[in-house]
């Protein structure tokens, strides 16, 4: 990537921001123009993302590509020569979680359409977090990514609260409050890694290369990760999850949970593993008993949920277990696949909260027990939903598989019973999957559910999008490995290859 | 020769004294002049502060001045208050001024 | 003992704003007679805080003290600065308000540039005496202020509470003041300085006795607990423009004098009043959040959120150096941007509704859209949430303390502020969930349209100016941070 | 056709499946000429792939290694540390495999352009058959394990969406769940095991394994804990005892694909992954011997069941079972080849019966025995044609079932202890009376639904084509175990010569084993016959007879029960558990109770506001005096 | 509301004899013993003068803050408090600092003593003037005492190494004050102006504001 590539990572939080802003200038009513703006920005987000994604030069020994910095604050305070630097740049695992964003925003932005009260207000918001994830991603700047990291939640409440449905107030109000409570933990990190680092400046790459005494990475480490982690829906602070994506409309719960639970994962990444690897290595146990916890506890839990949104919240929690183990592993393969698992995840989950919402506006009810036989009345529902069940249950050729496979292997290599555990996961979520597939899809189809219809051309657009990207990781992962084996192999130091 | 002390000692009771009447006063006028016992104390520390510890700038008499000068200010605009309460409760009692509370 | 050869034109600022205070009375008293019409006293404080504000740019660079007892320097021009910017805004914004609301406009108005000339003098006082005087021209202006409300019977409580409790308070702090005087001999800063650092023999206990008496003082100035009780009560009984003069000058004078004192002259007893202050900072902040939850008044809930700010900026003071100042001066100017926003949205939304209950503001953003938007941006603002000023000052305010080695204080400090946002966003919620008729929005229903309700164009003036700065300040803080950067380092060398 | 070109096979049906998947609407006939074409088209590369190996086989070039071509690789972290490649493993047991499932996939999609025309979604069972035939073939061509996984699934996959084809059947649905989770079950022993063996060997090329095995490089009790994990994934996917359940339910998909996915190629995928393995598994005994005892007991529940069971299909399925068993038996025993040869032969005979009994129910729409009867009248062609798969799977001489069955039993017989041959053996003997029976009752006697009867018919060419095909299969290709034989079809030496993993295999003619064998089928015939005969009421009789034992039977020694209560109780019990712990510890103790208890404090302080001043000032007066005295004590 | 009503609500003869006679029979009481030990320590050469004024005079302090906290009778308190003023500026004379001591007679025996007395006059007429204290006088008193105690030992425990040198000389005091803190003293005088006016404006009623005569007009 060159420099120029820098400006588009700039780019890629600067547009969805900027379309927020124009937004707020449009008049409500100008409905067409709101999807025409929204439209083509989430497009123009998908390609700068893919292209993106394609510049990223993985046979590089640069660890970050396309840096571009500004001094935005220095000499003041406390902060040294550097101070705060508005930098941005990109490495393996921010690219894929570049593109994993642009693909989720493309559908998000589709089926969006459908919301009729207050659109303009949805969007603004909805764009505000897309630009924050973004943000998160490509900023070399701890204060930045901070920013970054807060501004992809502070909609939240809003988007949840007003056009969510169920208890929503409750649902949002609990994620906002449990995820800000949890950036507590991030917030008192970061500090202690800039006052420990000593050489004023929040430039990551600076602090990178600082050095940090191992008692402090060992007491750091782990709020680091609990704070990142509570984002990421780890156990047992994952109680926001299931509740808040039941209540978030579709396309907030596609981006929460499909983007916005990985950027909690990249945080523990970026400025945990990253910075405290000694901490890191010692917690590492830690993370796989979490992990393994949650994505047996989050199994087990889904095992009995009738309402399709909380069951795939607690899918959620579930597979993200499966991301802290691949973390904790703390050797290249597992973190590939925990990387891999939150590319894979992030795509398959946004699908799952589209299809749910799919049928939700129209049937406004997502209880399991209440469907049969929808695959005769809206048999690509039915498609595109089995295959992102079986995506979810590990089946090769999708890309869980390929995630779940590095993270098995990861854990395999260090800790066979973690790695047995989990692979024992993958057996349960086929079970509670594959009876919701079976209750709901097959059997005779209930005569209250004849007036249905199918998937919306934008949901069918979307729910495309969202499979092949499904079948892309699944048969061809080779892109993504090389990009975020590459990265993690030359640039963390403590992990084993 | 009278120490030092002397002042400060009594000084400090009448602080406390009139503190005690601030909390125990239900009167708001009575609360002032509470408070007038404590602001007297407090001159009191003043010049003698002044005149055994600072003889040649006496600042202390200064600030006794000042305290003197603003608590007597204080004394006039707490009394336009008290009867702007007054009028509309009939009560001067602190006490039942507290319809703002929580 | 000096001459009488003073560079008055130091003391200009305030000159312009004492000599606006009589005009504004006289013009008041004589309007009839000079054909005046009330509606020329709000314009004539403005110009004279404007005036303020530009003899107060025009100093800059100006380093001179004012026969020892007052300086002129990057920290005095600071405030100065931010005081008069504060009155004009304030005044913009509620002078419809006040036509309506207020006994005596001219009376009140007078109050507003004098508690302004008090702030100042709080500011660049480098002696007791002077901060004293100070305070207390502050604090009595405000007594006025807050209960001149018309026929409302809660400003009469108000005030009383206030005057009373800042009365207990003043001795309090002249007490201390008088112990710190007699320890150290000087009412000086500079000497009190020399003289605490060569550590007179024997006058430690009343040195602590005088220094806790002084942090009590200025702790109910600048509203610390448990000397806060009277905070939410003036706030609630006092007509809304005093409200976020109250909340904005009064409390960021306190401050200045908090900075000049305990970054000066008892700089070298830290060891005696950092545990203190760092125990009050943990108080105020925890307290002050906690109580705000359960308020259902804007004004009594901007009162203790108010508090839990004092609570994070009094970890300035434990912490104190250039870094921290810098970083407290900072947080204070996005404060109040940000706390200004917010009440200059409230008294907007109090001119068309008359109500000061968060319930009534259900539904406000679908009435008013762009007040929804501005009141909202400045809760999430006050909360720290990002891409506004509140996000990036506190960062940086709690940034500086972790840097001056008091993490733990940062992490309850960042508790306190997650607890804070519930409460904004429970007003977030009426204004943004809840519809005017009290329902939730359904997401699939079609737009209703709702009769909406226009600001006066000094609302949107004042508004907007605020949300703009509060944005720009999020995103760009350089020129604050300098400007908080140079007045720290002024007072620290 | 050259073997480095055995990823055609794979390819082309895949290509096709995408093909007819997407576009199967707009294309002439949904596509089936599709399909059938390209499996001809495999049949035809397959027997390529056979000539081109028996040349190099002939040629004595044959190594293990040399017939593994490298394709791509499709994962490769670190340089080599993880490395997944696509590649393609020829030799003599991929070349059994290979023939059978082209020819048997053949058959099918032939015989289900009749049988299922008018069904709906006609284009998408083609195009499952399609995905089915890419997968199972990249099964047994794939030269790495975790290939084999990735197509492992890929028929269970499958498998599923086959099963659960008449979806709108609430019993489909349920069976399609039962077998995907059943399986699953398995595969997570399989992924397990392979893993395990990735983790010391650091490969995942079978070959490679086997080699670094055969170097000790593995400890035996880990190598042991592996392979039976590793077994696990055959037990799950070849249905042997515990988790043989779901294959008797998978009857609810259509019959075609009952032959071809339930009885000829996907249930003996377990069976060609041991024989895969087996040089491994001769390093651990014990893992052995539990292939051994495992196929035991499934070979002769499953014949005990398939006495009692009244559908056609089912009876099928659990004869299915218990010959999966026996070619279990066969592996334990290390007797690699028997296996294979009674997998190819076995193949053949019961698609064959799944065929016929298709076109029966395609005739009649019935599936139950106790409404058949007397249907030799009305299809000949039909009851030709089952009774000779009957006999072969009963294993009368000459017919292929003889042949491989005898292998097993003389396998049995020779290397394992007695009590295994006769439970064998008598499994056997079993197998020739439910067959007799099944025969009997469906074909001979008296039409109990007469209705039916009067509308049966004989079924068009396209169903009875394949029946005749795969009829002189099933007479013939127990054949290939002659030496001369093999020389004619371009092997030397028959089957044993060709599939083996140690050693040839010569092939026995034990003339008084064979005839102990002939003669027990022959009397499990005698029994049927003397039993069922005629009467319809026998059937009911035989219920009276024992009925203890006949319910326990019927209800499958109450194995699925068992399971269901496991499921309900255990599984779903331990999930209302933690939904509970959640709800109520986590979420309501934890995460509302924290929220409550801060707004408590804040309801709490709140009222220190009293609103009077006096308690103003005392709060200040209190907070003057702490400090003070804290001030004074630290001083 | 005339001036005589006013005049008969006050607290007038009939009780203030009372008052006086009991009042001031009470003080002598108490007052004597401590006056008469005084004296005879004084004839006796173990205290200066000095020092015998200055616990006079720190007895009428005492005894007036006592007084002005503790009497029911808020004009009692009132007069008490006055006493006690009276008492500080004696201290005042002791301290060398006569222009203080000036001020202080001035500002409270004139200004602050009468500003009371309107006070209680406008605001307790109707009704008993006696007014009981809060229910939480024993805090108070705790509290106070704590305070004390503190203060008393932070005091003693200092070693003060001083003592009294300089009379503080009129001129010299002028010059201080108007020309070393002529600011603070202007600033003073704006706090007596926002006194004032706002106590004006604070105090009148409402309707004396002319908005509605404007808007009439």
């Amino acid at each position: 990537m060159t420099e120029t590539d820098g400006y588009i990572l700039i780019a890629l939080f600067a547009l969805p921001l900027g379309v927020a802003l124009l937004l707020m200038l449009l008049p409500s009513r100008e409905r067409s123009a709101l999807m025409a703006i929204t439209g083509l920005s989430s497009l123009v987000l998908f390609g700068l993302s893919v292209y993106i994604f394609a510049r990223y030069d993985y046979t590089s020994t640069e660890q970050f590509q396309g840096v571009v910095a500004w001094t935005w604050l220095e000499n003041v305070g406390f902060l040294g020569e550097r101070g705060i630097q508005f930098k941005v740049g990109l490495d393996g695992i921010g690219s894929a979680m570049v593109l994993l964003t642009g693909i989720v925003i493309l559908a998000g932005t589709w089926v969006s359409w459908k919301i009729q009260r207050r659109t303009k207000d949805f969007f603004i918001l909805l764009y505000v977090l897309v630009g924050g994830v973004y943000g998160t991603f490509v900023m070399l700047d701890m204060f930045f990514f901070f920013l970054m990291y807060e501004t992809s939640l502070l909609p939240m409440y809003l988007l949840i609260a007003v056009w969510g449905s169920t208890r929503k107030q409750y649902g949002a109000m609990k994620l906002m409050m449990m995820l800000l409570a949890a950036s507590i933990l991030i917030f008192t990190g970061i500090f202690a890694i800039f006052t420990e680092a000593g050489v004023g400046t929040f430039d990551m790459e600076v602090l990178y290369a600082a050095e940090y005494s191992t008692t402090m990475q060992k007491i750091f480490f782990p709020m680091i990760a609990l704070g990142c982690g509570t984002l990421g829906g780890m156990f047992p602070f994952h109680s926001w999850s299931p509740d808040g994506h039941a209540a978030a409309p579709t396309a907030v719960s596609m981006l929460h949970a499909g983007v916005l639970m990985k950027v909690g994962a990249f945080g523990i990444i970026r400025l945990g593993i990253q910075v405290l690897p000694e901490g890191a290595v010692y917690w590492g146990p830690a993370l796989i008993t979490v992990g393994i916890v949650a994505a047996l506890y989050g199994a087990i839990s889904a095992l009995q949920q009738t309402d399709m949104k909380l069951m795939s919240g607690f899918s959620s929690v579930s597979h993200m277990g499966y991301v802290f183990v691949g973390l904790g592993t703390m050797n290249v393969i597992g973190m590939t696949g925990a990387v891999l698992q939150m590319f894979a995840h992030g795509i398959m989950t946004a699908l799952f909260f589209l299809l749910i919402g799919g049928i939700y506006d129209q049937a406004h009810n997502r209880d399991i027990t209440n469907f049969s036989g929808m695959a005769k009345q809206m048999p690509l529902w039915a498609i595109f939903f089995i295959i992102g069940s079986l995506a979810s249950l590990g089946l090769p050729g999708l890309s869980g598989f390929i995630a779940e496979l590095h993270i098995f292997v990861g854990a395999f290599r260090s800790y066979p019973v973690v790695g047995g555990l989990a692979i024992l996961t993958a057996a349960i979520t086929t079970t509670y999957l594959i009876r919701m597939g079976a209750q709901v899809f097959f059997g005779e189809l209930s005569p209250r559910w004849t007036g249905l219809k199918e998937l919306t051309w934008m949901e069918r657009a979307g729910a495309t999008v969202l499979v092949l990207s499904i079948l892309a990781l699944g048969l061809w992962p080779a892109p993504w490995i090389d990009r975020i084996a590459t990265t993690l192999a030359q640039t963390i130091p403590g992990v084993s290859l | 020769m009278i120490p030092l002390e002397y002042y400060l000692v009594l000084s400090g009771i009448l602080f406390a004294l009139g503190f005690y009447g601030v909390l125990a006063r239900r009167s708001a006028i009575l609360i002032l002049i509470a408070v007038e016992l404590m602001l007297a104390a407090v001159s009191l520390n003043f010049v003698a502060f002044a005149s055994y510890m600072d003889a040649e700038l006496f600042t202390g008499v200064i600030f006794a001045i000042f305290v003197i000068t603003i608590a007597a200010a204080e004394v006039g605009l707490a009394l336009g208050i008290v009867l702007r309460i007054f009028r509309e409760r009939r009560s001067a009692n602190v006490d039942e001024a507290s319809s703002l509370k929580w | 003992m000096s001459d009488l050869n003073f560079n008055y034109a130091l003391l200009l600022p305030e000159i312009i704003l004492a000599a606006t205070g009589g005009i504004v009375l006289l013009s008041d008293a004589f309007r009839r007679e000079l054909k005046l019409g009330r509606n020329m006293l709000p314009w004539i404080t403005v110009a004279g805080a404007v005036l303020a504000t530009l003899a107060s740019v025009a100093q800059a660079g100006i380093v001179e003290d004012f026969a020892g007892i007052v300086l002129v320097d990057a920290f005095t021009t600071f405030f100065r600065v931010l005081f008069g910017l504060t009155l004009a805004v304030v005044v913009i914004g509620s002078h419809e308000y006040v036509a309506k609301q207020i006994r005596g406009q001219g009376e009140f108005y007078t109050m507003l540039l004098f508690a302004t000339v008090g702030a100042s003098f709080m500011a660049m006082s480098t002696e007791l005496i002077t901060a004293y005087v100070g305070i207390e021209l502050l604090s009595f202006s405000l007594y006025v202020a807050v209960s001149l409300a018309k026929s409302d019977p809660r400003s009469g409580e108000a005030g009383l509470k206030y005057v009373l409790l800042g009365g207990l308070a003043s001795a309090i702090l002249l007490y201390g003041l008088s112990l710190v005087y007699g320890a150290a001999g000087s009412t000086d800063y500079a000497t009190i300085a020399k003289n605490l650092s060569e550590g007179r023999d024997g006058m430690h206990a009343p040195l602590l006795m005088g220094l806790t008496m002084v942090i009590a003082g200025l702790g109910f100035k600048a509203s610390a607990v448990p000397f806060h009780m009277w905070t939410p009560d003036a706030y609630e009984g006092a007509p809304l423009p005093v409200t976020a003069v109250l909340s904005a000058t009064s409390k960021a004078a306190a401050f200045a004098v908090l900075l000049r004192l305990f970054g000066g002259p008892f700089l070298p007893a830290i060891a005696d009043w950092q545990g203190t202050i760092a125990f009050l900072a943990v108080l105020t902040m925890v307290v002050g959040n906690l109580i705000a939850i359960q308020q259902h008044n804007i004004k009594r809930l901007l009162a203790y959120s108010s508090i839990g700010q004092v609570g994070f900026m009094l970890m300035a003071i434990v912490t104190i150096s250039d870094a921290s100042t810098s970083a407290v001066l900072m947080h204070l100017g996005g404060y109040l941007i940000t706390n200004l926003a917010v009440f200059m949205g409230v008294i907007a939304f109090y001119n068309q509704t008359g109500s000061e209950e968060i319930a009534d503001m259900k539904g406000l953003a679908e009435t008013n859209p762009f007040l929804a938007l501005v009141i909202a941006a400045g809760l999430f603002s006050l909360a720290g949430m990002p891409l506004l000023a509140g996000f990036t000052t506190k960062f940086i305010l709690f940034q500086a303390a972790a840097y001056g080695g008091y993490l733990w204080l940062v992490g309850v400090a960042v508790v306190a502020s997650t607890v804070s946002l519930y409460y904004y966003l429970m007003v977030i919620k009426q204004i943004y969930v809840i519809q005017t008729d009290g329902s939730l929005l359904d997401p699939q229903a079609h737009d209703v349209v709702v009769p909406r309700w226009r600001l006066t164009w000094t609302g949107y003036l004042t508004t907007a100016t605020l949300l703009v700065a509060m944005v720009v300040v999020g995103l760009w803080v350089a020129p604050l941070a300098h400007a908080a950067d140079s007045a720290a380092k002024a007072l620290f060398g | 056709m050259p073997m480095d070109q055995a990823w055609l096979l794979i390819a082309v049906p895949a290509v096709t499946f995408v093909l007819v998947a997407l576009l199967n609407p707009v294309l002439p006939r949904r596509g089936d000429l599709i399909v059938v074409l390209a499996l001809a088209s495999v049949v035809l590369m397959g027997l390529g792939i056979i000539a081109d190996f028996t040349g190099y086989f002939r040629g004595g070039l044959f190594t293990p290694e040399g017939a593994n071509v490298f394709g791509f690789d499709w994962i490769n972290i670190g340089q080599g540390l993880f490395v997944i490649q696509f590649d393609t493993y020829v030799d003599g047991i991929t070349v059994v495999m290979i023939s059978v499932v082209s020819i048997v996939a053949l058959m099918v999609a032939v015989y289900s352009m009749s049988y299922m025309h008018g069904e709906p979604r006609y284009g998408w069972y083609f195009a499952l058959l399609s995905l089915f035939a890419t997968a199972m073939l990249a099964l047994v061509l794939s030269g790495n394990l975790l290939l084999l996984y990735f197509a492992w699934e890929g028929v269970g996959l499958a498998s599923f969406l086959l099963i659960g084809f008449y979806w709108e059947r609430q019993s489909a649905a349920e069976a399609a769940k039962k077998a995907f989770i059943t399986t699953r079950i398995g595969d997570v022993g399989l992924l397990i095991g392979i893993v395990l063996l990735w983790r010391q060997a650091g490969t995942f090329n079978i070959q490679e394994i086997i080699n670094f095995a055969e170097a000790g490089g593995f400890s035996n009790t880990y190598l042991t804990v592996a392979m039976l994990f590793l077994f696990a994934g055959a037990v799950g996917k070849s249905a042997q005892f515990p988790l043989h359940v779901w294959l008797p339910d998978a009857m609810e998909g259509p019959t075609p694909v009952s032959a071809l996915i339930h009885a000829a190629t996907m249930v003996v995928a377990g069976v060609y992954l041991v024989a895969r393995m087996m040089p491994v598994f001769d390093l651990v005994p014990v893992a052995r011997d539990y292939v051994l005892y495992t196929g035991l007991v499934t070979a002769v529940m499953a014949a005990t069941q398939g006495l009692v069971t009244s559908d056609i299909k089912r009876v099928l399925a659990f004869s299915t079972v218990s010959q999966l068993g026996f070619m279990f038996v066969a592996l334990g025993l290390g007797n690699v080849t028997a296996a294979m040869f009674h997998l190819f032969t076995h193949a053949f005979f019961k698609a064959l019966l799944f065929l016929g009994s298709g076109s029966v129910i395609h005739a009649t729409h019935h599936q139950e025995v106790d409404q058949l009867g007397g249907l030799r009248h009305k299809m000949p062609i039909t009851t030709a044609t089952f009774i000779i798969g009957s006999m072969a799977l009963a294993g009368v001489i000459p017919l292929a079932g003889f042949w491989s069955k005898d292998e097993i039993l003389h396998a049995a017989m020779t290397d394992g202890p007695l009590p295994v041959y006769l439970l064998l053996a008598g499994s056997a003997v079993l197998t020739a009376i439910y067959t007799t029976r099944l025969v009997l009752l469906t074909f001979f006697g008296e039409p109990k639904d007469h209705h039916a009867y009067e509308h049966a018919h004989e079924s068009p060419a396209l169903i009875t084509g394949p029946l005749v095909i795969l009829a002189t299969l099933a007479t013939v290709s127990g054949f290939v175990v002659f030496s001369s034989v093999g020389r004619m079809l371009g092997f030397p030496g028959g089957i044993g010569e060709v599939v083996f993993t140690h050693e040839p295999h010569a092939f026995v003619f034990d003339i008084v084993f064979a005839g102990t064998a002939v003669a027990s089928a022959l009397a499990g015939i005698g029994i049927g016959i003397a039993y069922w005969k005629g009467d319809a009421m026998r059937a009911v009789r035989a219920r009276q007879w024992a009925p203890e034992l006949h319910a326990l039977l019927v209800n499958r020694y109450y194995l699925d029960d068992l399971y269901q209560a496991v499921i309900d109780r255990v599984v779903l019990g331990l999930g209302n558990v933690v939904a509970l712990f959640d709800k109520r510890v986590v979420n309501e103790s934890g995460v509302d109770g924290g929220a409550q208890t801060v707004s408590w404090f804040g309801m709490r302080l709140k009222f220190l506001q009293t609103g009077r001043i006096p308690n103003y000032a005392l709060a200040m007066a209190v907070g003057v005096v702490v400090l003070a005295v804290m001030a004074l004590q630290s001083a | 509301m005339g001036g005589a009503v006013v005049l008969n609500r006050l607290p007038l003869p009939a009780q203030l004899d009372r008052t006086v006679t009991t009042g001031g029979l009470l003080a002598g009481a108490i007052v004597t013993p401590p006056l008469i030990a005084l004296i005879v320590l004084r004839v006796l050469g173990n205290i200066s003068s000095a020092q015998m004024v200055w616990w006079m005079l720190a007895g009428v302090i005492v005894a007036g803050a006592l007084g002005a906290v503790t009497l029911r009778n808020v004009v009692h308190s009132a007069l008490a408090l006055i006493a006690a003023a009276m008492g500080l500026a004696g201290m005042f004379l002791l301290l060398a600092s006569e222009f203080l001591a000036l001020v202080q007679v001035l500002v409270y025996g004139g200004g602050v003593a009468i500003l009371l007395m309107f006070g209680l006059m406008l605001t307790n007429a109707t009704e008993d003037p006696v007014v009981i204290d809060g229910s939480q006088k024993p805090f108070a008193a705790g509290v106070g005492l704590i305070l004390g105690v503190a203060l008393t030992a932070a005091m003693l425990s200092a070693n003060w190494d001083a003592s009294i040198s300089t009379v503080v000389d009129f001129r010299d005091l002028g010059a201080r004050l108007y020309r070393d803190f002529g600011v603070p003293f202007e600033v003073a005088s704006l706090v007596l102006l926002v006194a004032l006016v706002g106590a004006v404006a604070i105090s009148r009623r409402d309707n004396d504001d002319d908005n509605d005569a404007e808007a009439a007009s």
